[in-house]
């Protein structure tokens, strides 16, 4: 279930944004949830949705590839919602669709995987895979710096090496360690699962017998990760989340575990993706703005969670 | 000749002939209608309008086309008693390779060229590995699985690879006499492979292979030969899958595809393909392609939940099987001994 | 027709000199002469595992040899493959049935040889061509298009002939034909054989079964341990001469005598035991101790009425009881555990773990008796397995060789012999002697005799009458899936039983 | 005893039972030594600390303690004639079941109960619906790969379920003599495994029903309940290996022992299984799963990119097979008669 801070009634404060408008049906797509993030996308937009008496909330949740989720994705355009709301399998891929039904009239909301096209998106919510890479890396050289470590060994826990976005993590990581001087020694893909994490962290232990920093991209599979330091009694390192589960933040306010930080990539944009949709469908735009309508595209910013200021995040937690 | 004689001639001439199959068939049709009467009765307004049942009937068709056509070779593989777990990693590597910025500078033309090669090139070293290489089609093809998705990695160096040809791209958008082009192909190749398997020597050798090895060798087949091409041509037809894949995407990746084989598979033998070879129709393969469309279908409209649709999918999986299985148990019973 | 047979010059289409063959652990031919003219049958003969397949193979171009030399019509040849062997001429019907079940007749016959045009069969005039070789057959009954796994075993033995003939052969190899054939099916492989040769073209025919070779065969080639023990002997050389050169030893009569030792109270009993379209309303018993054989054609529904007795197929109507008691319907596993025990038609699909061991085939039926608190004991069932072995007469002795690499004769022997390990009581055999070569025959027969005089009950199905009637004590006559007849097997003579049985084959049965 | 008897006793030890497959695993336990090798020749600095080199071999164990366990069902059930695809899903399903918070409130004995419970009933139904509902097995236990991971899924919520029963955590952190319990549990599973196969009549049926089922039945044997026991074997490993992986993760989640059924059957089929039935050691199984747990180790250590390891691993596959091909190519001959 979302916490009640991964959604958001909106309040007199924003404006008139929060009177109920005239209808607006809302139809949502994401991939298969296989594991937390992705569920909580899907839990996310649906209560958003729920919050809200005007808007009518049609969900296709679809298959295991992209040419599953567009065959969902016709069947939904089919029933001719006033918006669109998906997280694509993959931005490129289901482009074509974003084109598609911008075309036969049908704004479209992307949300996280971004289309390459512009014509391809009304508005698109994105998270910043590469800067979750900068802001983990930021941190581990600032520690090593505090430390004095001069060259440290880092590890590098990846998410699914298929995906576009999991290069994209990696990438922001790496380059920013080159500015600084450092290199990753050692870098492992898991598959987004408690187990791949555990079984690739396993691994990477058994590859560098000792490690300063450990940046793991995915808190879930980070529950197998820190089982693995735990049955390698290995707790030499720092090690960075990301994401931002609770259990995540609440290991790092509580500082008994190697996990110091985390780098936020909040499964809550659902639930502003499905506010704006709303918006667009009602032609409003956004209270705090002067613009009358929502901006094309909001790229939410990774920020890094620490001891200090986790208590401020828990109620983000997923 | 006693009037009982006669009875019993008629029934074994039913029962031979291939009859089976056809009635076979005939069910898997009735469950594929069935499942769209179960669509119409759960979603009366969207059935309601005819323009968009007509739509949603080339939507099925069109989800399955790129698997469709990933089936008709591997129901040639099993038929001729192999197995081919490597065909959604052929089918992302043929269209790694043929969206990369070189291929893609010699256009639409080239992109095919390269699936299509790429495809049969790999179907021969699969087809290579089993026939001389004596290797079990299970782990060659797994293997093959592993390295083909991994090259298809490297090359594109994990990168979506954006198709920008519109004549590629325009096979998945186009349609002609209101019929998505996709759906022609999956139309050509379903026909081609049931002309090849019904009326050729070498559909016929491939029962003979897959049924009988020995008899075939001992026939002058030469069954190595005949297994390589059976590879190559269900990689044939992942390099058309490719295309296909691509032009819907308009992109590609090495991680599309995603356990096609399975699907494939599992379409085959509902289909009414033998696992252990020697048996098996391109309809009732198509069948099965458009049975597991038509599901994930059924789904999307009802807004299932991902995990609803799976506990469902399953039950309909057993259920399909089920019916064929009992409505033949008497003719069945006749060939087939074992308990 | 036999006269350029006669004549001293005639130059022999086929010799072989010194062929040597080696399987890994077994000299299968180990020096074969043989010479065959053209227009002649030429039998072989030898016993299980004397190397007449292996021979054949090597002629059909399937093996090579090792050594020695094969001249094909005056040229020394190498066969490359067995389509090399056939474009030279030469034809063969193997001994297990090289058909593909789901092709159609048509497509088995020209299977590697289709009429076609680029690329495409040719149906038509493949079906043509089918039909008037099967016509050519005497067979006209079975319909081309037919798919080749719904005809009964007789309709594959003729498309298995078809096949050969629709080549343009010179020499005919068959390798027991007549062996799943019924009596009125061989009388028409004889014709067909007859006006092969009369066309010049020679054929090289193996059987187990003597009067065969009496009544088709021109000369005789016997072979012992994959060697040529005698060569060219005429066809009405006497059978003792024949079995000494084949077992090096004499065998003096056939059938053991019966003993009187059938008890009283039926051992089986069987009551209006019916299953749609194979049989209806069988009743029949088995004493202690008696053998009894069953009579038919082929089709005439004795394998499922023995299966079904044994649970193996679930009657529509009726009981089986042993000893008075009532064994539950289609549960083999309590028909096992009440002592009965059954050695089904076909021994390779429905008997043989191909792979394994002869000992754990042997034991297969009784393993859990032998073991303790379910763990088996190696050393008793191979300890037991040899005992039975032993007693058996089999080749090779050693019990841990692979079932796969034994004859067929020996196969049989290793499927008989499970049932000897146990407590069974009640055994039935269907076609137990099938393709059993004429030593290890009488040593079957003196098995079975032996086991009625310790007291086992006989249940016995065999297409050769002769055998019914010298080993059985009693004998029932099927029809059509009903008992047509019962007699005491001394009442009742061959021909009486074969009039009995005579009511049309299964093959008339189709329309064309 | 005479000369010749020995001798022959001799040969009987090699040529007989199964006397090759014990070359078969020598030459697999080649391979084994030959990856270590290369281990050591790729990372020297490493591999000169004995510490650490047997760290890694714990290590490399512990890696293919889960699979492992899993494969050793798996091997029984290829035997005995079947296959299995569920047994990833039955792992995700037992162990996402038995860290429900309802299951983990009766203790670390509620949680290995409910685990294994789960494990064989799911095997049960699998073995149900191939015996008696006569389906294919590779479509029913696709279909409850399919049904099983759904199932997880809707019990779970998709969240990941925390384990927080330490006695299960320690499973995969506590050693015992200095090597980790989840080694001995793999140990115990596989000398159990062997002795089923080997020296009980359990292990005879299953070779006897899966090398010729018919035959099987014509001697008696209860092909259809040993069937469903085999299922249900399958199943129990499977709910040992969810306790395991829980302990290993500290948590369950429906998506976790993603693609077990292929490494599990790839490593059955290595180790010399044949995929018809009817032959197959649990050794042989054991060294296949050691070989991938290696292989993947091998990679780890040498810090190769996951796209070049795929494309390594599957030539390292096809390598492996083809030396045991090659070695007994004649003794092979004997009783493969197929080309
Ligand atoms: N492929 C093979 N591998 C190993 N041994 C073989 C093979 N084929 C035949 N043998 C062995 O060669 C010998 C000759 O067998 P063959 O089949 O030629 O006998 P046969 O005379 O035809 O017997 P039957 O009358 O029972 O058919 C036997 O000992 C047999 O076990
Ligand atoms: N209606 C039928 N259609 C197809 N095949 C049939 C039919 N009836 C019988 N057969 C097959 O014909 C063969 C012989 O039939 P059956 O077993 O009834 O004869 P039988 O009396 O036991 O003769 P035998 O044991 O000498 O072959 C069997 O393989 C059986 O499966
Ligand atoms: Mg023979
Ligand atoms: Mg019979």
């Amino acid at each position: 279930a979302p916490t009640a801070a991964q959604t958001k009634a909106v309040d007199a404060a924003a404006g008139g944004n929060a009177a109920p408008g005239e209808k607006v049906v809302i139809g949502f797509s994401a991939p298969a949830a296989d594991h937390g993030w992705l569920a909580a996308i899907t839990t996310n937009a649906k209560a958003q949705a729920a919050t809200f008496s005007d808007v009518e909330f049609k969900s296709v949740e679809s298959g295991s590839d992209a040419a599953a989720q567009r065959a969902a994705l016709s069947t939904l355009l089919a029933q001719k919602p006033n918006v669109i709301v998906l997280l694509p399998h993959d931005g490129k891929e289901l482009n074509s669709f974003g084109l598609e039904a911008m075309t036969a009239g049908v704004q479209v909301v992307n949300l996280d995987r971004a289309f390459p096209d512009r014509r391809a998106y009304r508005t698109q919510v994105l998270g910043d895979n590469y800067g979750m890479g900068v802001a983990a890396a930021n941190y581990v050289i600032e520690q090593m710096k505090a430390k004095g470590v001069a060259a440290p060994v880092i590890g590098e826990i990846a998410g699914m090496d298929e995906l576009e976005l999991t290069q994209t993590r990696s990438k922001g990581f790496s380059d920013t360690l080159t500015a600084a001087g450092f290199t990753v020694a050692n870098r492992r893909a898991a598959r987004f699962t408690v187990d791949s994490g555990q079984q690739e962290a396993s691994q990477l232990l058994q590859a560098l017998p000792k490690i300063d920093a450990l940046w793991n991209h995915d808190d879930d599979q980070g529950i197998g990760v820190l089982a693995a330091l735990n049955q390698a009694n290995r707790k030499e390192m720092i090690m960075v989340g990301g994401a931002g589960s609770k259990q995540a933040i609440e290991a790092i306010q509580a500082d008994d575990s190697p996990l110091k930080a985390t780098v936020t990539y909040s499964p809550s944009m659902a639930s502003s993706a499905i506010s704006l949709a709303r918006l667009i469908g009602q032609g409003k735009g956004l209270g705090d703005l002067v613009e009358l309508q929502v901006p094309k595209e909001i790229v939410l910013s990774s920020e890094t969670i620490t001891k200090d200021n986790a208590a401020d995040y828990l109620k983000f937690g997923f | 000749m006693t009037a009982t004689a006669l009875e019993t001639g008629r029934k074994r001439l039913w029962a031979g002939e291939s009859g089976e199959s056809v009635s076979r068939n005939l069910i898997l049709a009735g469950v594929l209608v069935a499942l769209l009467v179960i669509g119409a009765i759960t979603q009366p307004q969207l059935y309601g309008d005819s323009a968009w049942v007509w739509s949603n009937v080339l939507s099925i068709l069109q989800l399955a086309s790129v698997v469709g056509v990933v089936t008709v070779g591997m129901t040639f593989v099993i038929i001729g008693g192999g197995i081919d777990l490597s065909v959604g990693a052929i089918v992302a590597l043929a269209g790694v390779w043929s969206t990369t910025l070189a291929t893609q500078s010699f256009g639409a033309g080239g992109m095919i060229f390269t699936a299509i090669v790429v495809g049969i090139a790999v179907g021969l070293v699969n087809g290579f590995l089993i026939s001389y290489g004596k290797l079990v089609p299970f782990i060659a093809t797994l293997a093959m699985l592993v390295a083909a998705r991994g090259l298809a990695a490297s090359i594109s160096g994990k990168q979506t690879q954006i198709s920008s040809s519109d004549l590629i791209n325009g096979i998945a958008s186009t349609k002609l006499l209101g019929i998505p082009i996709l759906v022609y192909i999956l139309a050509a190749v379903a026909v081609a492979g049931w002309v090849l398997l019904n009326r050729t020597t070498f559909g016929r050798r491939t029962v003979a292979v897959g049924g009988n090895p020995e008899a075939a060798r001992l026939a002058g087949i030469n069954v190595k030969r005949h297994t390589m091409l059976l590879y190559a041509l269900s990689g044939l037809c992942c390099g058309i899958a490719a295309i296909m894949l691509t032009a819907q995407a308009t992109s590609a990746q090495a991680a599309m595809a995603n356990l096609y084989e399975l699907d494939a598979i599992a379409a085959a033998i509902i289909g009414g393909t033998l696992l252990s070879g020697g048996r098996g129709t391109i309809v009732g393969s198509v069948l099965g392609v458009l049975i597991f469309a038509t599901i994930t279908n059924l789904f999307a409209i009802n807004g299932l939940s991902t995990e609803a649709q799976n506990m469902v999918k399953g039950g309909i999986i057993v259920a399909a099987v089920l019916v064929q299985q009992f409505r033949f148990q008497s003719v069945t019973r006749l060939f087939n001994r074992k308990p | 027709m036999r006269t350029a047979i006669d004549e001293p010059d005639e130059r022999p289409v086929l010799r072989l000199t010194d062929v040597v063959k080696t399987f890994p652990g077994v000299k299968a031919l180990d020096g074969v002469q043989l010479e065959v003219r053209a227009g002649e049958v030429h039998c072989l003969l030898g016993q299980n595992g004397a190397g007449k397949s292996t021979l054949i193979k090597v002629l059909a171009g399937v093996h090579r040899p090792d050594s020695g030399t094969v001249e094909w019509q005056g040229e020394p040849v190498a066969f490359g493959g067995p389509q090399a062997a056939t474009k030279a001429g030469i034809a063969t019907i193997y001994q297990e049935l090289d058909l593909v079940g789901d092709l159609s007749v048509a497509e088995n016959v020209f299977l590697g040889h289709e009429p076609r045009r680029f690329g495409f069969v040719r149906r038509g005039t493949m079906v043509a061509r089918t039909r008037e070789i099967l016509k050519s057959l005497g067979h006209e009954e079975i319909p081309p298009r037919r798919m080749v796994h719904a005809l009964p075993a007789a309709g594959k033995q003729v498309v298995s002939m078809a096949r050969a003939l629709s080549h343009e052969a010179r020499l005919l190899i068959m390798d027991e034909p007549s062996a799943v054939l019924a009596h009125d099916e061989v009388e028409n492989l004889f014709h067909i054989i007859r006006r092969l040769t009369a066309r010049g073209i020679a054929v090289i025919y193996i059987s187990h079964r003597m009067e065969e070779i009496r009544e088709i065969g021109d000369r005789v080639t016997v072979l012992k341990d994959g060697r040529t023990t005698a060569a060219n002997l005429p066809a009405d050389t006497p059978t003792t001469e024949l079995v000494s050169r084949m077992t090096g030893r004499s065998i003096e009569y056939v059938f053991p005598p019966r003993t009187a030792t059938a008890g009283t109270d039926d051992l089986l009993t069987v009551t209006n035991l019916s299953r749609a379209g194979e049989f209806r309303d069988v009743s029949l018993s088995v004493r202690p101790g008696e053998i009894v054989g069953i009579a038919g054609l082929v089709g005439s529904g004795r394998s499922e009425l023995l299966e079904t007795i044994y649970g193996a197929r679930r009657p529509d109507a009726g009981t089986v009881e042993l000893d008075g008691r009532r064994l539950r319907p289609g549960d083999v596993g309590s028909a096992v555990r009440a002592g009965m025990g059954m050695a089904p038609e076909e021994r390779k699909s429905q008997a043989l773990l191909l792979g394994e061991p002869i000992h754990r085939n042997m034991t297969l039926a009784t393993f859990t008796g032998l073991a303790r608190f379910g763990f088996t004991s190696a050393r008793r069932e191979r300890a037991e397995s040899e005992r039975i072995a032993e007693s058996l007469e089999l080749r090779p002795r050693d019990v841990s060789r692979p079932v796969r690499t034994l004859s067929g004769g020996n196969q049989q022997k290793v499927v008989v012999g499970r049932w000897l390990l146990g407590g069974t009581r009640l055994l039935l055999l269907d076609e137990p002697t099938r393709g059993v070569d004429v030593g290890a025959r009488a040593e079957l027969y003196r098995v079975i005799r032996d086991l009625a005089a310790e007291g086992v009950g006989v249940l016995l199905v065999s297409s050769e009458v002769p055998e019914v009637l010298g080993l059985a004590d009693r004998v029932l006559v099927m029809r059509e899936g009903r008992m047509v007849r019962e007699a005491s097997a001394t009442e009742i003579d061959e021909d009486t039983v074969l009039d009995l049985v005579m009511a049309g084959s299964l093959m008339e049965g189709a329309p064309a």
